[in-house]
């Protein structure tokens, strides 16, 4: 049996598609399960166990036309009262996952019907047009609204075991040790090519393997000695790895964002100049040179590169100007006052930006201090949207431009970017399905973003993937979930 | 010959002291003057090499490592130093008077203890940086909460044996106050692994430290602690080794001249060592 | 010694109502909201946030909390982890299970070795043998255990390869296999432990080698090494056996780098992993469970510590 | 292993020097001695008797070394051994050294039996149960009772003169070609010294063993051994035959010493009228030793019962007794240091167990402690100076320059240079060690001494300058005293009046005098007419023959017997002031 070994800093919590879940879990139940439409690599919706899907005129009904012949792991063959009752699962009064408010009008979206019309055929229907619904469904933490088998729980309706319809089905799970997928032998796959988490999928390892290990110099160190295969890694590791011979590094542009946070409400900081100032003071393009050990760059926008709505207007951001941050500082009267950046000890380098921003800031004049805090403290300080000044912080990838925006601009305490007129183009943005009004809207947000600096981007993460040279196939996206069923292992 | 004579005058005494005045004035030295801004990162100039205007080179953020460990020093010796006060003063007290007196007071201190030593530094550390925010304050209490079960339970063991010996019963014949005879008496005949214990939780303080920085509790950055300088260098440690085996060595020559001082005041504070005999 | 024992018990249970109190005091006072750390930064809205937090009990105030948390350890249950879902209960067992085996193979090498070593060291005071003996320890006293396991592993996983460097296997699964994993976390631990354990001894031995009936016992015709091992050990060994206490119990609590560095799923690291995760039943009921553990190594060693100093009565 | 025969000498030390540091505490001493030859080795206290005997072991204390000079033992040149293989082959099994202070020579986390079993282990190949017999044997030998169970114990359980006797054992059982036995007997009363030297001599003819005994006691050391070498600040002053040397002493210094043994009339110190000053009331004082932690049945020693005695103030009254009959005992259960099981304490009217912290602590202040074993009563990391002085620390008036005079005024009261306040204990002689004990005692004019065995390891010049001192300070400011000895003649010295303890039992109770004359108790008797003693002859000293002890009363009285410890005890008046315990509750008039 051929196996690929790779690594999970934290075991999975638990087997439950949606519900019991983190970026780890999602990653593993990724190859598991599968639902009517995910993402293509530009982030655009494809179907997935749908063959195809109808939006009706008003927007609000959506008709999912159901693949034929597509078994789950116990043999089964999917119909559409499966699917019934796997929405039903996750979206329906009863539903223990988070995915539920999504869909019942608590965040925009309310899904006024969700039913299966014969055998292939699946059909919902909001109460208003929602243009990011399908971009919802297709969300990773919720296993894009994953279509699983009724067995998968008991008969008193507690879960069992995730029977899906991936490519992988469950395998052995060691707590605390590692977690097992094997390859699902009649695996329906789609025609052609691998697409984003979508398209072809034709797996050839049959087992793979994740092992838990909490620290990645373990991991690296592991990869050398060929007990693992393909590891994530970090920026001086793959500086390290690349020049050796029998291993190779991928290094790929995600959808993850690193910013800083810049508290509006801050008396100091309620100055738009001070923070354009900040923005000028701080050199993107250094940092995330440093950051990546010269593999990535600025792209300062909260649209990823890789998004079809990035165009040379995303592209501009307040370029690194200290003489005229100074200037800013000048003009609105900037007296020293103290600016602390919050900052954690944590992967994802919070600290080393933070350190740097503030190195930076402290050449243009501005007087910047360190706080560094335990993730926990940072987090509550996010979501309270108080207790800080600036931080260095991260969003996971958002797939749709407007969402890019959505993370940190709205009236909730936590966001950024209160402003009533961001706010109002924001909703807009993900209530059309007109792209050239899209793109049209994301414009003129990001040129408001600019305008008043309600954070200030630094770029796209960079991920890294290290690998024993026996592994193929292998090609990261800017989601930054493996795609088990791509790899290949040669002789 | 003097007490400072006496010490000198053993090799491992020597060595002590010349170690330690080292570190000393290195610490002193460096809270005043340091050659570079220990806090001033050069983003063009990452990983630098030795060169004239940085003898040590610099770390990850263009930083100049000399300036880092001198201030370092500093950082790291009076957080050690004021660490090892807590646990050492009232532990030893603890400690003694629970082995002296035994009974309720015993009892209830060992209880309060266990419960003390079942909450892992870790959280004790979490919890008082929540309350007193992370400053070097906290970190101070947080090592000190942490070590001073494993001080108390060592000289209440000692202090339960010595306890047992005739001149203790002695001194208690004599009318004298019990913790006259504790102080006097009890204590003075303990010392000996007191002192091993001491110079030993010096390095662990030190390199505590250095784990609490990791998770962000330990001195906040970019004030350089050798501990920190340490814990920042871990990504690194493969390719560019000397950014954690430089505040490693400090940390080094600091325990091993703490260590031989001890040892050589052990050997002093010893009734039957030969230099102490004065000869008539 | 049952009476004795039970005293002991008994005398514990204010430990553990102590500790309860503070556990849960300790563990609600941290920053940080366990709902908030189980989104992780992803929060997108509020309801979702309630939702989790009803559904962790959260939304209760804090003596409710409290009671219903007592009233469950009292009725045997600890809960499920927020983290995995798994029984609190079995899930400690299971773990302490992985650690005891490291930490007691790791505590009696390091016994082995650091008491003739220790000795060693008295013996030959101010001696070549001696110096170097402290020159190492201290050594390895400056080193930090995460450097030293990490180069343990680099040398035996990576670049020797004779060793695996990650996984575990469970010795009661397969004994040979099993040891190979547990190899370098032993090794690694025992070396912080000999450092250590070598110092005190040597301090304690040079402390009794002065005495009488040391001089007696020579003056028998003893052998050195019977006058070492019979004579000076086991007076000099009490403040050793303390500190063979303090660690034994620190480390049966975690030993949260070691099971990092060797990817063991041990206590200590579940312990650091759900104070991270702000998993409170796991939490509160590890805590709970290494109060337990304290006290009982604690107990054992007191028993021990009068069978070396006959004076020295339980009380 | 060459064998020595009868003319060459098995040890031949010549122009022997041993020095601490720069000071030489040996200088140039030479003697040899044959097989089977006993010599005495007497001398003043710190005149390095004891350094001499480890010297020979090769077992020089910390900073001592031999400094000239060379020790020849059979062919083994100790000084300059051929390997430390060499000497410690030699150790145990050639030469056996009996320690001073038996009570810090035994480890005290190891059972006395294993204690005894180790060297025969190494030594021989005799089986365990060989081994063991051969330990029991030679614990009955040294009259310790019932020495199956002594092997389970610990140290810390026998009394001062048990542990002697266990060394002793432990070391004879061996039968080692040269024996040097320092100070063998101090805690023993004259009965088991007598018969516990007569088995080392024995011993000794049986196996050809050389002995070197170092002794304090010049009576003893007529009675056992063919020569005596005499010892002044670490010169060897005089050597020969015993009955020359002390016949025709040449040394001033041995004059000296046989002068002082003659005490002259005794001078008892009388206390005044009136309420006592210490009274102990029906004192019961039991060991319970718990096996396995309870689970076991515990043994129980009865170590004191119900014993009653008085002290009037400025009395000094004696308290004489076999070994571990419990004299030690009484004396630590009025300092509170062990608990009583019965029975009450009164000190100056205050019962000690039932009055304020406060007060009794004022109350012990006035009352001061001579240890049995010196060395463990003195903390080994005070300077002698600062242990004496301890004594004066309750005193507020005095400064402390005058406390630091006094002390050093005390020393040389008890005849110690006032250096000696400088160094630590350990760097003492077992006699300096005894005497700093009683300068801490005396130094705060205490009320009560309560003195165990003050001076068991003095020679004899130096006791009759401490009783002296004992007396002249009594005269000054009148304490009472507790005087527990083995030593009878000490005792009838100072003692005005005496308790002759047995078994933890008051055999009898009388004046000194009226009890000399006419001791009445079995085992009073038998304990007077074993105490060897000198007397003075026309040509000099010689020892008496001891059957002359009045031989009073030889009646038909049912005397309580300690051997029959279980039937009914009765202490009844022979005379007025004299008690005697009978057995059963004979009525007064029946015997008088
Ligand atoms: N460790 C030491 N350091 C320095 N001086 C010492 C040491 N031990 C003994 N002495 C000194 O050596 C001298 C001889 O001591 P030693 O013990 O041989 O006397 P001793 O003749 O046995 O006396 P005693 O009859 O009192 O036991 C004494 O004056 C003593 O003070
Ligand atoms: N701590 C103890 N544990 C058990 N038994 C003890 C203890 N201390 C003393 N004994 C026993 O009590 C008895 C009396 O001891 P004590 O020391 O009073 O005798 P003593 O009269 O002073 O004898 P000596 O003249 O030999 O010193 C002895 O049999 C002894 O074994
Ligand atoms: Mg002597
Ligand atoms: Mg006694
Ligand atoms: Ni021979």
């Amino acid at each position: 049996d051929s196996m690929v070994r790779t690594s999970l800093n934290a075991d999975i919590r638990g087997t439950n598609p949606g519900v019991t879940r983190d970026g780890n879990t999602d990653e593993v139940h990724g190859h598991m399960i599968e639902g009517l439409v995910t993402y293509a690599s530009d982030f655009s919706i494809i179907p997935m166990l749908a063959e195809s899907y109808e939006i009706s005129e008003d927007g609000r009904t959506y008709t999912f036309k159901l693949r034929k012949g597509v078994k789950f792991h116990n043999g089964e063959e999917m119909t559409a009262s499966d699917v019934e009752w796997s929405w039903n699962r996750l979206a329906g009064e009863a539903s223990e996952s988070h995915c539920k408010n999504f869909f019942n009008g608590e965040n925009n979206i309310k899904v006024t019907s969700a039913k299966a019309q014969g055998d292939d055929t699946f059909v919902i229907t909001l109460a208003e047009p929602y243009a990011v619904f399908l971009a919802t469904m297709a969300r990773f933490d919720c296993g894009s609204m994953a279509v699983l088998h009724p067995d998968s729980v008991n008969a008193d309706g507690s879960w069992n075991k995730p029977i899906g319809t991936g490519p992988y089905m469950m395998g052995d799970h060691a707590p605390g040790r590692y977690v097992e997928l094997n390859r699902f032998e009649d695996y329906s796959s789609r025609d052609g090519a691998p697409d984003g988490y979508g398209g072809g999928k034709n797996p050839t390892v049959d087992v793979l393997r994740w092992e838990i290990v909490g620290e990645g110099a373990v991991s690296k160190t592991a990869l050398l000695a060929g007990d693992l295969d393909l590891v994530d890694i970090d920026a001086m590791t793959a500086a390290e790895l690349k020049d050796q011979p029998n291993f190779s590094v991928d290094a790929a542009e995600s959808a993850v964002w690193d910013t800083y946070l810049l508290n509006s409400d801050d008396p100091v900081l309620s100055d738009v100049r001070i923070r354009r100032a900040m923005a000028h003071a701080i050199d993107p393009q250094r940092i995330m040179a440093a950051i990546t050990e010269g593999f990535g760059k600025a792209s300062p926008s909260p649209v990823p590169p890789m998004s079809a709505n990035y165009t040379d207007v995303q592209a501009k951001y307040l370029t690194y100007d200290v003489e005229k941050a100074k200037a800013l500082l000048e003009e609105a009267g900037y007296n020293g006052e103290e600016i602390t950046i919050l900052a954690t000890r944590r992967n994802g380098a919070y600290y080393e930006r933070a350190l740097m921003a503030q190195a930076m800031m402290m050449d243009a004049g501005i007087n910047a201090r360190l706080e560094v805090v335990e993730w926990g403290s940072q987090l509550e300080a996010y979501r309270n949207g108080s207790g800080y000044q600036m931080q260095s912080f991260t969003f996971s990838p958002r797939l749709h431009a407007g969402l890019s925006f959505e993370m940190f601009t709205g009236d909730a305490d936590r966001k950024a970017w209160k402003n009533p007129d961001a706010v109002a183009m924001m909703n807009e943005s993900l209530r059309t399905g007109d792209p050239e009004e899209l793109q049209a809207i994301i414009d003129r947000l990001h040129e408001a973003f600019i305008e008043e600096v309600p954070a200030i981007g630094l770029g796209h993460r960079t991920l890294f993937t290290g690998m024993s040279s026996k592994i193929d196939g292998f090609e990261n996206w800017g989601a930054g979930l493996l795609r088990g069923w791509m790899l290949k292992v040669k002789d | 010959m003097s007490f400072a004579n006496r010490i000198l005058g053993k090799a491992n005494g020597l060595a002590g002291v010349i170690l330690v005045s080292l570190v000393l004035g290195v610490a002193v030295l460096g809270s005043v003057y340091t050659p570079h801004d220990p806090l001033k990162s050069d983003l063009l100039n990452r990983f630098a090499g030795s060169s004239l205007s940085h003898p040590l080179g610099t770390d990850m953020f263009g930083r100049d490592i000399l300036s880092r460990l001198m201030r370092g020093a500093w950082v790291s010796v009076s957080i050690g130093l004021s660490t090892l006060l807590i646990p050492v003063v009232l532990g030893t007290l603890l400690g003694a008077a629970a082995g002296y007196f035994r009974g309720w007071f015993d009892r209830v201190l060992i209880v309060v203890l266990d419960a003390l030593m079942a909450f892992p530094g870790l959280l004790i550390a979490l919890g008082l940086m929540a309350i007193i925010g992370p400053n070097r304050y906290g970190v101070i209490l947080a090592l000190s909460v942490a070590y001073l079960p494993a001080v108390t339970r060592v000289v209440r063991g000692s202090v339960l044996s010595v306890s047992q010996s005739e001149f203790v019963e002695a001194s208690t014949t004599m009318g004298n106050s019990r913790f006259y005879t504790l102080l006097v008496h009890v204590l003075p005949n303990c010392i000996a692994p007191l002192i091993v214990l001491t110079t030993m939780m010096f390095g662990w303080v030190l390199l505590a430290e250095s784990a609490l920085s990791f998770l962000g509790l330990g001195v906040p950055p970019p004030e350089p602690s050798w501990g920190n300088i340490l814990a920042e260098a871990k990504a690194h440690l493969m390719r560019y080794p000397m950014l954690g085996l430089l505040p490693g060595l400090c940390i080094s020559v600091a325990l091993l001249g703490v260590n031989f001082l001890g040892d050589a005041l052990r050997d002093e504070l010893d009734p039957k060592s030969t230099t102490s005999k004065e000869v008539i | 010694m049952p009476i004795f024992v039970l005293k002991r018990v008994l005398m514990s249970i204010p430990t553990f109502v102590i500790v309860a109190v503070i556990i849960f005091a300790l563990v609600r006072a941290l920053p940080g909201d366990p709902a908030l750390m189980m989104l992780g930064g992803n929060i997108d809205d509020e309801a979702t946030l309630e939702q989790m937090r009803s559904q962790l009990g959260l939304d209760q105030p804090m003596p409710v909390q409290f009671i219903v948390w007592l009233r469950e350890v009292f009725s045997g249950n600890l809960g499920t982890s927020i983290m995995t879902g798994q029984e609190v209960g079995s899930l400690l067992w299971q773990r302490f299970g992985v650690t005891a085996t490291v930490v007691l193979l790791a505590m009696g090498s390091a016994l082995l070795v650091s008491i003739p070593a220790g000795l060693l060291a008295a013996h030959r005071h101010n001696s070549r043998t001696d110096y170097a003996i402290v020159f190492l320890t201290i050594l390895k006293l400056s080193m930090p255990s995460f450097w030293v396991g990490l180069m343990l592993l680099v040398l035996f996983g990576a670049i020797l390869g004779w060793l695996p460097t990650v996984g575990f296997v469970s010795i009661s699964d397969d004994l040979g296999r099993g040891m190979l994993y547990l190899i370098l976390p032993v090794t690694s631990l025992a070396l912080s432990e000999i450092a250590v354990l070598t110092r005190m001894m040597r301090a304690g031995s040079l402390e009794i080698m002065g005495r009488d009936y040391i001089t007696h016992a020579r003056a028998k015709g003893l052998p050195e090494r019977k006058v070492l091992w019979r004579h000076v050990f086991p007076n000099a060994f009490a403040p050793t056996l303390t500190m063979v206490g303090v660690m034994l119990a620190g480390l049966l609590a975690g030993a949260a780098v070691t099971e990092t560095v060797f990817t063991l799923p041990g206590l200590g690291k579940l312990l650091v992993d759900s104070i991270y995760a702000r998993d409170y039943p796991v939490l509160q009921g590890a805590l709970l469970f290494i109060a337990a553990v304290y006290v009982l190594t604690n107990l054992l060693v007191d028993i021990a510590y009068s069978f070396f100093d006959p004076r020295v009565r339980l009380s | 292993m060459a064998e020595s025969t009868e003319h060459t000498p098995v040890l031949s030390v010549d122009d022997l020097e041993i020095s601490f540091g720069a000071r030489p505490v040996v200088k140039g001493v030479s003697f040899q001695l044959a097989p089977g030859e006993i010599m005495a080795l007497v001398g003043e206290s710190g005149s390095g008797k004891s350094m001499l005997g480890r010297a020979i072991m090769g077992l020089l204390p910390g900073g001592g070394a031999v400094t000239r000079g060379r020790i020849l033992f059979q062919q083994h040149e100790v000084t300059a051994p051929k390997s430390l293989e060499e000497l410690r082959l030699m150790r145990g099994r050639q030469v056996g050294l009996i320690f001073q202070e038996p009570l810090s020579s035994l480890n005290p986390s190891m059972r006395i039996g294993e204690q005894m079993y180790e060297a025969m282990r190494e030594h021989t190949d005799l089986t365990e149960a060989h081994i063991r017999e051969r330990a029991l044997e030679m614990l009955r030998q040294v009259k310790l009772r019932n020495p199956e169970a002594l092997l389970k114990r610990y140290p810390h359980e026998f009394s001062g003169g048990m542990r002697q006797r266990i060394m002793i054992a432990s070391v004879m059982m061996l039968k080692p070609a040269l024996l040097i036995a320092d100070e063998p007997t101090t805690a023993l009363d004259a009965v088991v010294q007598k018969e516990v030297l007569d088995i080392m001599a024995e011993v000794a003819r049986a196996n050809g063993t050389a002995v070197i005994l170092i002794s304090h006691d010049l009576a003893v050391v007529a009675a056992y051994a063919a020569r005596i070498a005499v010892m002044e600040k670490g010169i060897l002053v005089e050597a020969g035959t015993t009955q020359s040397v002390l016949a025709r002493p040449e040394h001033d210094y041995t004059r000296r010493l046989l002068a002082a043994t003659q005490l002259g009339k005794p001078s008892p110190v009388k206390g005044e009228e009136g309420p006592p000053l210490l009274a102990v009331e029906g004192l019961r004082v039991e060991f319970r030793e718990k096996r396995f932690f309870g689970l076991m049945a515990d043994t129980t020693t009865h170590a004191v019962r119900d014993v009653s005695l008085t002290v009037q103030p400025g009395e000094f009254v004696g308290l004489v007794g076999e070994s571990g009959s419990g004299k030690s005992t009484i004396g630590r259960a009025v300092g509170k240091l062990v608990s009583k099981a019965g029975g009450r304490v009164v000190f100056d009217g205050q019962d000690m167990d039932d009055c304020p912290p406060a007060l009794e602590r004022r109350l012990r202040r006035r009352i001061r402690f001579v240890f049995q074993d010196p060395y463990s009563s003195l903390n080994p990391r005070m300077r002698i100076g600062r242990i004496v002085r301890e004594g004066l620390r309750q005193d507020k008036t005095m400064s402390e320059a005058a406390k630091r005079a006094k002390a050093e005024e005390m020393l040389e009261a008890v005849g110690l240079p006032r250096e000696m306040a400088q160094r630590f204990p350990h760097a003492l002689s077992g006699g300096q060690r005894q005497r700093v004990a009683i300068a801490r005692a005396l130094i705060s004019k205490p009320d009560l001494v309560i003195a165990d065995e003050p001076v068991s390891a003095l020679d004899v010049t130096i006791q009759a300058q401490i009783l002296a001192l004992f007396k002249q300070l009594q005269s000054e400011f009148g304490f009472a005293c507790l005087f527990i000895s083995h030593d009878l003649h000490i005792v009838e010295q100072l003692c005005a009046r005496l308790y002759v303890l047995n078994k933890g039992r008051i055999m009898e109770q009388a004046e000194t005098g009226a009890l000399f004359d006419l001791p009445r108790h079995p085992y009073t008797r038998q304990l007077l007419s074993a105490s060897p003693r000198l007397e003075r002859a026309q040509d000099g000293v010689r020892l008496a023959s001891s059957d002359d002890i009045c031989g009073a009363a030889m009646d038909k009285l049912p005397y309580y017997d300690a051997a029959g410890a279980e039937a009914p005890y009765h202490l009844t008046e022979a005379a007025p002031g004299h008690y005697v315990a009978l057995r059963g509750a004979v009525a007064q008039k029946e015997w008088q």
